[in-house]
């Protein structure tokens, strides 16, 4: 029995040293000094040519209503679509590849509210995939047998849908938004700026904010979400070049408790991070908690446009910076669809801009009525049913 | 030689619970094996019957040497076994079950006609044509039940046959059944190793007895030599004095009275049970014994009727209420409804209290009360907190004894109280239901053992289809109680 | 079996032998990874940053003391992690930063968790569902329906009173600096559950994890045991979750895979799916050594991805072991 | 005449989830036609056959190590795994398909083997391996893909999308699989041995039944169908996914088909007929629901509500046919 518990522990021992083994840089000095792990092998999604317009979008001024961003496009070109054109009443389908986390909840009212401001939508059929690829694609077979006059598509991801979307083309005119998909079959494709261009705002504040050769953490949600895995390569590529020591990066799956306690590990372990890097501001708050919890200063940080992160930016006087994906986006799409039904022009593809939330402009998005998790950056105010539907106090 | 098992050895668990033991069976001989609980018989048949390795020591078949990796290769070399607790599945029909294992099929697909006729042809042979082939098992009664067993053993045509206490569950008539068809499978040459407690089994059927003691083998006699007396000293080593206590002397006031207790498997119950007094319950399995014990525990609560308790009337809804009430009930089926097999010996004796009377506290004081009962009972084992899955079923009996003792009960239900025990422990246990009577409970105690019930009953209530057949008084002859059984003797 | 020596003498052991059984191989895991850790980050074993770390973990082996009787009395309880998040999402919902509501709330959420146990405990055992579907059932309705309650995202927020609890404690104790109040639950939890499993209750409950026939029989009441059990895993989930909405704030993250990780911790502490052995000690020690192992996959730079490959292995690897050292 | 009983008692077991659906169906179908929309317009019944066909290949491996008291909770990793290496061997490349599908078939042996060694030989609990399995290969997708990969020809993405009439060919893929299920359980040895050992491991073994064996063949079964899955969405999606299993939530819904089925958990006593009503249960109410453009979330609810009525009403008619 003594032998066989000590053989428990060195195979125990055994499993772990070997699998920490072959994936650690950290070279064999004294541990507590150990220098970060890098930012590791570049992303199978990363595309220069992609990242570099992308940087370069976001100088360019975008055309359209300046107080409408959701209408505006960044050096568009118009596509015809006179052959589209029809009489109303619309019926509008939408393939919704999912509401499972806040950003699409809030997205997906700005979308519900956006019909309603058009009384010429007779019918939004709207099918919601549960984020799973195989439902989506039968989604979008089961909507056109009901003879949507077009199909509004969100899609799950974007290679596995392609062939259901050009299925979908055949049939009717298809506006695909937010992810793309492999086929330029459909008539526009909306979205903002981008992953590039996100990852970039954030690590570019960063390190100009610390001192150089500091320690920066990336906090990532999950692997393999290509707008994750963008946003994670452009900041790569600016850390890279920028010198600074990138502690590690982690996979938080979203969740605040275990970011938080990841956050302290590092901490421990390094003694002090420098900057706090996020692909997404879900657990940004919990990223900050951390530092609290260990009676540390927050160190430069990026977050994203929800409310409990900008309400503790402006009540602790953060340094920090919240580039944004914005929800506004998801009213794009019913407009572009009214529009190719009227036969008129639209962008294709058409982007949206991309503004990010600074010390400068924190104080107008800050609003204390609206729930921790919802999206400052919706373009939802003037909306009817705001805030209440929104989840928010009026 | 058909079978030869030599010098051979076995251990669990660091126990050694057989040490150099040999057996040797011919051809159309039937073998008896006897011996107290934990000589070793069961192991000794695993171990012949493949389910078993043995650590040392050969087996022989047909002057082969042979080592089975497990019960398939027994039985393809023709060794097939009738296990003590019934091998079957009640989900499945009877001839699925016959056939389970060895299938008969046809271009790889089961062929299930085959398997039809087989089946029927097998129960004809032992004369239980009543029973259907397509007949779901679970739905049998533990009769029927046993013939299947037999008949899967037959369906592999085996040379040798294994019956590990082919009888446990067999009421008396059934026995005789199943002693033509011992000696029908004798007469076709198939030797047999039969294992049995019940001595008069083995004087009828047996050519040689082998007798094991605490996993040695104490000797191999001629049935013809030997004598029930001289048996019993081999196997316990000591002339059982008296082989039942003394009755009571005089009748005890009434303790428990039933009047018109009926329910989905009793009817019309009349039945008083006395202080000091052992009232014993006779008839066929099925006819209503077990169903009675489980009603006025409250395990089957009666649904009509009136019970009685020191006069006062009671309602026995579950064990919990008959238990608080201070009746105690001693299961047929040991395993099954008794022991909490992982747990100690001493949680074991301790479970009823701890689960009628919860304590926070006090566990110490318990723990001692129970120490002392195990003592008095003289149960053997290596530790107090030694799981009791691997004591001895004479042991693991007396345990459970002692679960009931703590709770110092009015009314102690026995349902085969000595099933599968050794003789040894069965005279203890005897002795201890006669004391517990004398100490004023009230005992009632069913048995299909013949001797047992009229040696130890100071009444004998005979049951018939769920209803009192008679009462008859101490003294009584078996042919009474056989006759009030079968309905072939009017009630005196 | 065992006839020994002669003599009627059955040999008392020792109470302390007797808790030891069972949980040797924790143990000596335990002290792999803590080892382990000693060399790689010494500083672990600073009392404060020691009692973080059990702040951190606290909630995961209350799931898991929790989980501990369920599973011991035969059965399983996996809608812990969706529970958990119910929880924590009511409670912001409920609270939504009024300070004064903080206590009240606790009590509902409280209640709440007594409620689910008890629902799944009665349909486990009046309906004779099996747990696993009972719990699968109950998980899938618990996500359901707090998402649509809350329309999809949580709304309101935790007040700062609420997540002390689970963030903070009580400041400048001498040499530990803080004590979290966090550990302090932690202990009152442990206390509570080792009693429970040494007085009568938890004796009858592991005798109906390993025959409830034969429990029954005896005139223990097996529903009522089994349901206790259930009404204490979704207790001990309501606390798990006061500790991990304060800790980590609302999400509806914060209970995902949660179910699984607590069965994880409790097999690792040498208890026996299917009820009737193994101690509450070494399912919470269990719990211990997942939390730690977290950790010391952090230390030593395991990439994010690469954690649920490892934990597998773990896993498979100290049950496989269990299982050699029990049948040799 | 008698195996007609033995046909009809078959049946009885699984009888009632067909009566459910049909009622289910009926309802349904009021209460969408009641919407303006109709139930059984073909897209629909597409859409439904489509979304039963993957999980039900899932299910009725799953029912294998279900009836032989197992179960396997790695199923949703395989199918990820599987979808992966198949698109990408195939690469986009009629040549390819052959080997892929022999690859895929091998890995997906291999893993159940490794389930059923663990299991049998390690007698390590069947939930905490397959557990330990699932994660073992969630580590590696998620250390080695970060995203979908490889591609599938177009004649092999017919399988996802061709039908004939409103049955799509991978319903048809989904009802050969369970033809042959149903064909092993009732007809070949292996079949009346894996009940048997679900039933009762030991009187199964002390009847001669590898028991060891019969449990590694139900699980590299059940992983085999996890692996055609696997194929079936890749052929679907057009590329492997590495989340496609688990996003899909295989691994317990599958498990719950097979319960709404009307198998025993504890194993011994069911159907792949069950199974597959079970399944066609779940994608009735999902397209029922989809019509009516119900919250998704509600959904859940009423999933979770009526496997556990469903289970519920099992267990009551077993207690009144008088068994445990």
């Amino acid at each position: 029995m003594k032998i066989s518990t000590a053989f428990a522990a060195t195979i125990a021992a055994v499993t772990l040293l070997t699998a920490a083994g072959c994936s650690s840089d950290i070279p064999q000095t004294n541990p507590s000094a150990s220098k970060g792990a890098g930012t590791g092998e570049q992303s199978k999604f990363f595309v220069q040519a992609d990242y570099d317009r992308e940087i370069a979008l976001r100088k360019v001024t975008p055309t359209g209503p300046s107080d409408k961003p959701w209408e505006q496009a960044l050096d568009p070109k118009l596509v015809d679509t006179a052959k589209y054109k029809k009489a109303g009443p619309y019926h509008l389908c939408f393939s919704n590849a999912g509401v499972g986390n806040p950003w699409r909840q809030v997205g997906f009212k700005n979308m519900q509210a956006e019909v309603a401001l058009h009384p010429e939508i007779k019918t939004f059929t709207v099918a919601d995939a549960e984020s799973k690829d195989d439902k989506q694609i039968s989604d979008i077979t089961d909507l056109l047998g009901k003879g949507c006059d077009a199909l509004i598509v969100s899609p799950n991801t974007t290679a596995t849908l392609t062939p259901a979307v050009e299925q979908a083309c055949a049939k009717v005119p298809v506006i695909v938004f937010d992810r793309g998909v492999n086929t330029q079959c459909a008539v526009t494709f909306i979205n903002p700026i981008g992953g590039y261009a996100f990852g970039a705002d954030g690590a570019e504040f960063l390190t100009q904010k610390m001192k150089s050769g500091g320690k920066v953490l990336a906090l990532r949600i999950l692997p393999g979400v290509d707008v994750l895995e963008t946003r994670w390569a452009a900041a790569k590529v600016i850390f890279d070049k920028s010198g600074v020591d990138v502690a590690g990066v982690e996979f938080t799956d979203g969740d605040p408790a275990k970011t938080k306690s990841i956050v302290t590990n590092y901490i421990q372990r390094f003694g002090n991070i420098d900057a706090i890097w996020m692909d997404a501001g879900a657990t940004a708050v919990a990223a900050a908690e951390a530092f609290e919890d260990a009676g540390k200063p927050i160190p430069p940080i990026n977050g994203e446009d929800q409310q409990d992160f900008l309400k503790m930016w402006q009540d602790k006087k953060l340094t920090a910076i919240a580039p944004t994906y914005p929800t506004f986006q998801w009213r794009t799409p019913v407009i572009a669809a009214l529009r190719i039904l009227g036969g008129q022009q639209v962008a294709s593809p058409w982007k949206l801009p991309q503004p990010t939330i600074t010390d400068a402009n924190l104080s107008q998005y800050v609003q204390p009525n609206m729930p921790p998790l919802h999206y400052a950056m919706c373009g939802c105010t003037m909306l009817p049913g705001y805030p209440a539907n929104w989840g928010g106090k009026s | 030689m058909l079978l030869e098992l030599s010098e051979v050895s076995k251990s669990f668990f660091g126990v050694r619970v057989l040490h150099e033991v040999g057996l040797s069976l011919q051809a159309g001989e039937v073998h008896a094996v006897v011996g107290e609980n934990g000589a070793g018989k069961s192991t000794l048949m695993k171990i012949a019957s493949g389910a078993y390795q043995p650590d040392a020591g050969a087996i022989r078949l047909a002057g082969q040497a042979v080592s089975f990796r497990g019960p398939r290769e027994a039985q393809a070399a023709g060794v097939g076994i009738i296990h003590q607790e019934f091998n079957l599945l009640p989900e499945r029909t009877v001839a699925q079950n016959v056939f389970l294992g060895h299938e008969p099929s046809r271009r790889g697909f089961v062929d299930r006609g085959a398997m039809h006729a087989r089946t029927a042809e097998l129960l004809a042979s032992i004369g239980a044509d009543g029973l259907s082939p397509d007949a779901t098992v679970g739905r049998l009664g533990v009769a029927q039940q046993q013939i299947v067993e037999i008949v899967k053993a037959l369906a592999l045509d085996a040379r040798v046959l294994i019956m590990d206490e082919p009888t446990a569950s067999l009421a008396d008539h059934e026995v005789q059944v199943l002693y033509a068809l011992v000696r029908k499978l004798q007469q076709r040459g198939i030797g047999i190793v039969y294992v049995s407690h019940r001595l008069a089994e083995v004087f009828d059927l047996s050519n040689r007895i082998t007798v094991l003691k605490d996993g040695r083998l104490v000797t191999t006699l001629d049935t013809a030599q030997a004598t029930p007396e001289a048996l019993v000293r081999h196997m316990v080593g000591r002339e059982l004095a008296h082989y039942y206590p003394p009755r009571a002397t005089q009748a005890g006031t009434e303790r428990l009275s039933v009047s018109g207790g009926g329910n989905a498997k009793l009817r019309g119950i009349e039945l008083r049970l006395c202080s000091g007094e052992v009232t014993g319950i006779g008839g066929l399995q099925g006819s209503g014994r077990s169903a009675l014990a489980r009603a006025l525990f409250g395990a089957q609560p009666f649904t009509s009727g009136q019970v009685l308790l020191d006069g006062r009337p009671i309602r026995l809804r579950s064990p919990r209420s008959a238990v608080r009430a201070g009746i105690a009930y001693v299961t047929e089926d040991r395993k099954a409804e008794g022991l909490t097999p992982r747990q100690s010996l001493l949680d074991n004796a301790l479970l009823a209290t701890r689960a009628v009377r919860p304590q926070w506290l006090g566990q110490r004081a318990r723990a001692a009360n129970a120490r002392q009962l195990l003592a008095g009972i003289e149960v053997h084992a290596a530790g107090e907190d030694q799981e009791i899955r691997y004591l001895s079923g004479g042991n693991q009996q007396k345990v459970i004894l002692a679960r009931w003792l703590a709770m110092t009960p009015r009314v102690l239900l026995f349902d085969e109280p000595t099933r599968g025990i050794d003789v040894g422990a069965k005279a203890a246990v005897h002795d201890l239901i006669r004391r517990l009577a004398s100490d004023g409970a009230a005992v009632l105690m069913i048995s299909s053992e013949l001797p047992e019930l009229l040696g130890m009953s100071d009444r004998i209530v005979v049951m018939r289809d769920g209803a009192i057949a008679g009462e008859l008084p101490a003294g009584a002859s078996e042919e009474d109680v056989v006759g009030l059984a079968t309905g072939t003797r009017a009630a005196p | 079996m065992s006839a020994t020596e002669t003599g009627n003498a059955v040999p008392v052991r020792s109470e302390a032998r007797r808790g030891l059984t069972g949980i040797g191989p924790i143990l000596v895991i335990l002290a792999v990874f803590l080892a382990a850790i000693a060399v790689r980050q010494p500083e672990f074993y600073d009392p404060p940053s020691l009692l973080a770390f059990l702040k951190r973990a606290a909630p995961l082996v209350i799931l898991a003391a929790g989980q501990y009787f369920v599973i011991v009395a035969g059965d399983f309880d996996l809608s812990v992690g969706s529970l958990v998040t119910a929880e924590v999402v009511i409670a912001a919902r409920l609270i939504d930063g009024d300070p004064a509501l903080t206590w009240p709330v606790i009590a509902v959420m409280a209640g709440f968790g007594l409620m689910v146990g008890l629902v799944n405990g009665l349909i486990t055992t009046m309906l004779r569902v099996p747990s696993f579907i009972t719990t699968l059932g109950m998980y899938l309705i618990l996500v359901g329906a707090v998402y649509t309650w809350t329309g999809g995202s949580p709304r309101g927020a935790l007040s700062e009173e609420f997540r002390m609890l689970g963030r903070r404690g009580i400041e400048g104790v001498p040499y530990l600096q803080q004590l979290p109040y966090a550990v302090l639950v932690l202990a009152g939890v442990a206390v509570f559950a080792i009693t429970l499993m040494r007085a009568d209750f938890g004796k009858v409950l592991l005798a109906i994890g390993d025959n409830p026939r034969a429990a029954a029989l005896s005139g223990a009441r097996v529903a009522r045991a089994r349901t206790v059990a259930f009404v204490l895993s979704g207790l001990f989930a309501a606390i798990a979750a006061v500790l991990l909405g304060g800790f980590g704030g609302v999400s509806f993250q914060v209970g995902a895979g949660l179910e699984f990780t607590a069965i994880t911790a409790v097999m690792l502490g040498g208890v026996v799916l299917g009820g009737g052995a193994g101690s509450v000690t070494g399912a919470m020690l269990g719990a211990l050594t997942l939390e730690i192992l977290f950790t010391l996959l952090n230390l030593l730079g395991v990439s994010g991805a690469l954690k649920s490959a490892v934990q597998g292995l773990i896993i498979i690897a100290a049950v496989a072991v269990g299982n050699i050292r029990r049948r040799s | 005449m008698t195996l007609l009983r033995q046909r009809l008692a078959a049946i009885d077991s699984t009888r009632g989830v067909w009566v459910a659906l049909v009622i289910t169906l009926t309802v349904g179908g009021v209460l969408v036609y009641a919407d303006g929309g109709s139930l059984f317009h073909q897209s629909s019944i597409v859409s439904m056959l489509q979304r039963a066909a993957g999980l039900g290949i899932v299910a009725i491996g799953q029912t294998f190590a279900i009836l032989a008291g197992s179960l396997d909770l790695s199923v949703a990793y395989v199918i990820s795994l599987t979808s992966l290496i198949a698109a990408e061997t195939m690469a986009g490349s009629e040549g390819n398909v052959p080997v892929a599908i022999a690859a895929v078939l091998a890995v997906s042996a291999g893993i159940g083997l490794a389930n059923g060694l663990l299991i049998t030989k390690l007698r390590i609990n069947a939930f905490i391996a397959t557990l330990g399995v699932g994660l073992l290969i969630k580590g590696y997708l998620e250390q080695g893909y970060a995203g979908p990969a490889g591609s599938v020809p177009t004649s092999v993405q017919r399988l996802g999308y061709d039908r004939i009439g409103p049955v799509p060919l991978s319903f048809l893929l989904m009802a050969a699989v369970a033809v042959a299920a149903w064909v092993v359980l009732q007809r070949t040895r292996f079949g009346h041995h894996t009940i048997a050992v679900g039933g009762d491991l030991d009187v199964a073994r002390l009847s001669g039944v590898r028991t060891d064996r019969v449990l590694i063949g139900t699980h590299i079964i059940c992983s085999i169908c996890a692996g055609i899955t696997g194929l079936y969405l890749a052929s679907r999606l057009g590329a492997g996914a590495p989340r496609v299993g688990s996003e899909g939530g295989y691994d317990l819904e599958s498990i719950a088909a097979v319960v709404l089925g009307g198998t025993v958990l504890a194993g011994g006593r069911g159907g792949v007929a069950g199974t597959v009503g079970g399944v066609a249960l779940l994608a009735a109410i999902d397209t029922i629901f989809n019509q009516l453009a119900v919250d998704p979330f509600f959904k859940q609810v009423v999933r979770g509500v009526v496997i556990i009525a469903a289970v519920a009403i099992y267990a009551l008619r077993r207690r009144k046919a008088g068994r445990p």
